[in-house]
């Protein structure tokens, strides 16, 4: 198969059957990933190929779906886990950051975590409480972790398999209100550019414009709005949050002189900030105007009637850009 | 499985839960023609909220809707077990629950349309918000009857003021490690809280089978603490079982655990489809145990039921299902201002400023807005996230 | 009783004690407080003389005691929670991230949350795996929490009181390698300051440093030394860490024009980032050099006999201070 | 309570028990003289290694030690339960499982001076670390016994390969919810894992009856898992009840629970001081159900030991101990740089820019450190922080 169009969720099916045809190591675990194919799903016609042994119905416990996966680690196994929605992988939080993130360090390195977490994440989809959430941040902190947030299918194809062929952990973001939007993937072409890099999506002149994962439509977008007004914004795709790939970041600062930073979790504390701080002080010389961000606010995420007055949307990075540019 | 009411309506005795029923002596008569058709009329009333629920859904009024179709008698009869100072916990599909603690249907829509997280008051309504992160509220449910203890409000012998809890979960909750924890502070507590799950058979797509291999009954056993499991189609057995061991709880004698067993008839929400993991033939057997049938026929039996009672209940849920139509179709969309108002009890400096730079940010629009609607000051949506919504079909809750 | 003076940890067991008088719906709950005083004997004598209905042993389970809590406080009490090492926190992260953090709001304000967590934090005490983590920044990202940080013995007892008294939930972390450090104490004489207000404790011309908690006595001493080399420091205490009080730290930098943060949680993700990039921003015309930091590396904690290459030390912060200084 | 050794050192049969100490037929008799003067042997040793690693704390040369004292047939008893191919999940306090497992002690003080986290290869030594986050190493030995089942290595009747997992947590971490979610999964997945908990009476200063109010084992029938209760200071009872869970693990009958009830003779670790909560009667009642003395008791009843066998098992003892002794006193301190080795098993950036910032950071202190110690090029460390260290008296783990 050479190079086909799919929609992200479908991209990220792939990702998963090629991963699981090519090493009889991969397995799937998770709430409703079997029969039904996943609540968004990802996981369809997974269960009917490969069976309940390798895509697993667990039980209701994430906890015990992560710490269960931490103990197939050790035997060899590499556990694709998908947790059901963002706002549920507070109960395995533990297990995440005290066992997975750490067990390779506790044994010197012997012992290896080749564990992908899947999560649907973000908003603006209209949903009800703890449906909506962006915690990247609770993870970038805890070193032993890795992030890949792809934003479109290639990467979302790509990045699955690569999250899997790794031998670290990875939380692998999925952008979930834009799982149904198309793009092209190629299984066969192996891409040139590491997951771990960032890349720079539209070159531009006047600033530099970074998001990921759902964001990215809405900064391309920006872009483009911004453009009929005469602004050139060099759009940056993060692709890999932890880590971050300050380099290309660093490059494309030096070159515009202005960052905007713009991600749906709260600005207080999300990642943004780290970013931010690494590129005020690497760029210091460089830089026209503060690093700005556009996020959410440091509220709980609200009802969805109110959603699109807490979410980024165009208006408000064009208002960021704005003042960037002011400065 | 204890049972009072046969699928054919028929009274069955039952050594202890007969007296449980009969009042214990002292108190009204649960099983009154009065009553029983009181539970009938409940079950009707809610279960067209419910239906009525679901098509706001369809019509772009609801985000999602759960349905608790199947589930009337277990909730009407949790729900009724309970007195009146005693605190419910739900989870996010105890309509019956709800409705039998006064808690208007509408209420239950606003967290479902998406205007509130809940946002009624606990205290004032007795019951604990929906709640979504699953088996999360099981531990409050605990301290909740740990304070009662703490308050003198168990054990005391008076009947108006003694309290207990009860704390809702389901099946597939039940596998949460929060759940478990619940049970061993209950227990060693000797917490007044009377545990309660409605296994319909499924969590989203996993059979109950997948998180337990024995009768879900028989989990809290496993800390000592006493459990029965019921006939969750059977209005009566669910009232005696729960209000049973309420009242052991607000005498002090610590927890129980109650497993009704029944069916979730609708999909899991709106966003679900069932026919990719249930056989229809699986529904169609359990419509044959209604529960509202069920206790139909059994006023039946006792004549206690007629044509005309039975078409006023038609009628007003009819009614109900009207009012609920209006009462949502007329919701306003509240103002995303709200959405500062209760991060914080306190003041905090950083929401203050992040809402004053809302209203800027909010004025520049307004300033600009001569021929917009004035009405709608708020800027311009990014079209295509509306447009990812309406495409994306996975399910929450 | 008028001033007197404490160690930090008596002086969080006078806050208590007094609160617990106070007020009788102040209890304490958590893992061998009762009998045994906790294991930093932070509860001791608490339990001989409240009873075991207000110091409660609880059983063994984190969010069993946070989630129970959270009820103890629907039905109008003041849960304060013991958590006995930092590292142990993780599996109450769900009830304090989803539940104590959002339950005013999902009530549309009806029910508060006055819930204290205390939290011993931070390395430096020779300790084994999981006993020396500073996880602050995993609870700032976090809407309706609140953090306080305190240093020194006054400080713990007031904000030991204050956050008793606060209707939402604080979290308390407490320096535990300085547990024993002795300080003034006033429990007559509220202080003016409030206990979310930062503190410049040391006034200074040439640069800011701003730390808090454990990492205190290490930013005065460096201060000290510097001075030696004719470097003047504001040292500032930011005691609260969410909400940050960034007026304090803005009118400082302001006047000094560089700004070096020191924690011991790792900077990568720190919440030193958070407040670099936002000073950053505040004051971009006034820095004469990046906002630094210095902090823990992206690793695990390292076990005790490499803590001190680990931990900031009065060597790595002169050397960033040295570093600031060039630019 | 299964007992196969009372206290006075007296065999007593057992109805199933039995046929799995006499090998089961076709194995080695688990109950012959030279195994019983082997587990005496055992007990002995680690007993000196652990009074060792005391003694070593108290020199300085650990930051901590966590005493297995009173619990050594429970631990010599379940690690001798288990086979070759098994994999043993222990908490931190497992050091006779350990040295069953032939894992040389001082390799277990590793974490305790703070050399490293754990260090060595779970697979090689098929034991997982020791973990101190607890209960979370449940569902980890779950996880494992899945891999297990997916590998073909249970239920095939193959002596040698079929394996199972070992699962040990402590009467404390039984509370946390970790633990019940293993129960649930290992239930569910019929996975071939016995838990054991050594009941030791305490949880630092928290009795069992606050953990249960019913005996441990009951827990997990909660889950229909079957559990057994063992007298913890009877190695054979011990032996016995595993090896029987565990065969019946590897036989592909899913999950089994021991309890075994012992007691944590010493304090809770080094930093913990015991008659603050327990008197000092409990533990000369205690002290009376020695294990070790409960084997030789038997083992004299049987004539099958002798002074010059008991003098040698001393002298190893001693210079077990005194090997210990040396070793740790030798232990030279790692170089922090290897702090940077195992953070993540492929190449990372951020990481490798760290590392070399702290290289040069270092190298700062090389050229000035003419007239330092060449060894020890590290910085000045913060007095203070030292002084501090001392000074507290927290307790760890
Ligand atoms: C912690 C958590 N994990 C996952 C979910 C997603 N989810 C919502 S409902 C549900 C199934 C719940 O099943 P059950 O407890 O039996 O309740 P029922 O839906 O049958 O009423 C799942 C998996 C959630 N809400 N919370
Ligand atoms: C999650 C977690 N909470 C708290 C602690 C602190 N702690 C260490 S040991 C211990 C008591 C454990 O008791 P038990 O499980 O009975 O094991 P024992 O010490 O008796 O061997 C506690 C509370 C911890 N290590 N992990
Ligand atoms: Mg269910
Ligand atoms: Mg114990």
């Amino acid at each position: 198969m050479s190079s086909t169009t799919l929609p992200i969720a479908k991209a990220i099916t792939a990702g998963l059957r090629d991963a699981m045809r090519a090493d009889d190591k991969v397995l799937l675990m998770g709430e409703d990933i079997g029969v039904l194919g996943g609540v968004f799903r990802v996981t369809d016609g997974l269960h009917s190929e490969f069976g309940s042994q390798r895509v697993v119905d667990t039980p209701l416990a994430e906890a015990g779906i992560v710490g269960t996966s931490v103990g197939l680690a050790v035997r060899g196994y590499r556990p694709v886990v998908e947790i059901q929605f963002d706002g549920f992988v507070f109960p395995a939080f533990n297990q995440i950051t005290t066992q997975v993130a750490k067990m390779h360090n506790r044994t010197n390195g012997a012992v290896h975590m080749p564990i992908v977490i899947r999560i649907p994440h973000g908003g603006g989809i209209g949903a009800i409480e703890h449906h909506s959430e962006s915690p990247e941040a609770l993870f970038a902190h805890t070193a032993g972790l890795r992030i890949l947030a792809p934003s479109n299918a290639h990467d979302a194809y790509w990045m699955t398999r690569q999250a899997i062929e790794c031998e670290d952990p990875v939380i692998l973001f999925e952008p979930k209100k834009r799982y149904w939007v198309k793009g092209d993937v190629d299984p066969d072409q192996r891409p040139e550019l590491s997951p771990w890099q960032a890349e720079v999506v539209r070159p531009g002149t006047d600033a530099t414009l970074l998001a990921w994962g759902p964001s990215m439509p809405l900064a391309i977008e920006s872009a483009e709005a911004a453009a009929e007004d005469g602004i050139e914004l060099e759009v940056i795709d993060a692709r890999s949050l932890a880590p971050i790939d300050y380099p290309t970041i660093a490059a494309s600062v030096k070159r515009t002189g202005r960052l905007l930073i713009t991600h749906e979790a709260p600005v207080l504390g999300g990642l943004g900030g780290e970013i931010a701080a690494r590129i005020s002080e690497e760029c210091f010389y460089h830089l026209e105007a503060p690093v700005m961000r556009v996020g959410g606010y440091h509220l709980p995420y609200p009802p969805a009637r109110m959603e699109h007055a807490y979410l980024p949307d165009l208006d408000r990075v064009l208002d960021g850009v704005d003042r960037l540019l002011e400065h | 499985m204890v049972q009072l009411l046969s699928p054919d309506g028929t009274r069955t005795p039952h050594p202890e839960l007969d007296a449980v029923i009969a009042g214990n002596g002292g108190e009204d008569d649960l099983a009154s023609p009065e009553r029983l058709r009181g539970y009938y009329r409940d079950m009707v009333m809610i279960r067209a909220a419910d239906l009525e629920a679901t098509s706001l859904q369809r019509q772009g009024q609801l985000g999602l809707w759960a349905s608790a179709l199947g589930q009337e008698a277990a909730q009407i009869g949790a729900g009724h077990a309970s007195r009146e100072q005693d605190y419910l916990v739900p989870t996010y599909r105890e309509h019956g629950i709800a409705w039998a603690r006064g808690i208007e249907p509408w209420r239950l829509l606003e967290s479902f349309r998406g205007v509130s997280h809940g946002g009624w008051d606990p205290n004032a309504l007795r019951t604990h918000p929906y709640m979504i992160v699953l088996g999360s509220q099981a531990p409050h449910a605990v301290g909740y009857a740990m304070g009662l203890q703490r308050d003198g409000v168990v054990g005391t012998g008076k009947k108006e003021t003694d309290t207990a809890v009860l704390a809702l979960f389901g099946d597939g909750a039940s596998s949460e490690g929060e759940v478990s924890e619940s049970f061993t502070f209950a227990a060693s507590f000797q917490a007044p809280v009377v545990f309660f799950t409605q296994n319909n058979q499924w969590a989203i797509s996993v059979p109950t089978s997948v998180q337990t291999r024995v009768p879900l009954a028989q989990r809290s056993r496993g800390w000592g603490i006493p459990s029965v499991r019921v006939d969750g189609n059977d209005v009566l057995a669910v009232l005696a079982a729960v209000r049973d061991g309420l009242d052991a709880a607000r005498a002090g004698e610590g927890p129980r655990f109650i497993e009704a067993v029944t069916y979730r008839m609708a999909a899991h929400t709106t966003s679900d489809d069932a026919s990719r993991y249930r056989p229809s033939s699986e529904e169609e057997e359990w419509a044959a145990k209604d529960p509202i049938l069920r206790l139909r026929r059994h006023l039946e039996q006792l004549g206690e039921i007629d044509e005309e009672f039975v078409a006023r209940c038609d009628e007003e849920a009819h009614d109900l299902a009207m009012q609920l139509h209006h009462h949502i179709h007329g919701m306003e969309d509240p103002d995303p201002l709200g959405m500062f108002t209760h991060a914080y009890a306190e003041p905090h400096p950083i929401v203050e400023a992040e809402r004053e730079q809302y209203l800027e940010y909010i004025a520049q629009f307004e300033d600009e807005g001569g021929d917009e609607n004035a009405d709608d000051a708020t800027p311009s949506r990014d079209q295509n996230a509306e447009q990812d919504t309406a495409e994306q079909n996975g399910e929450r809750a």
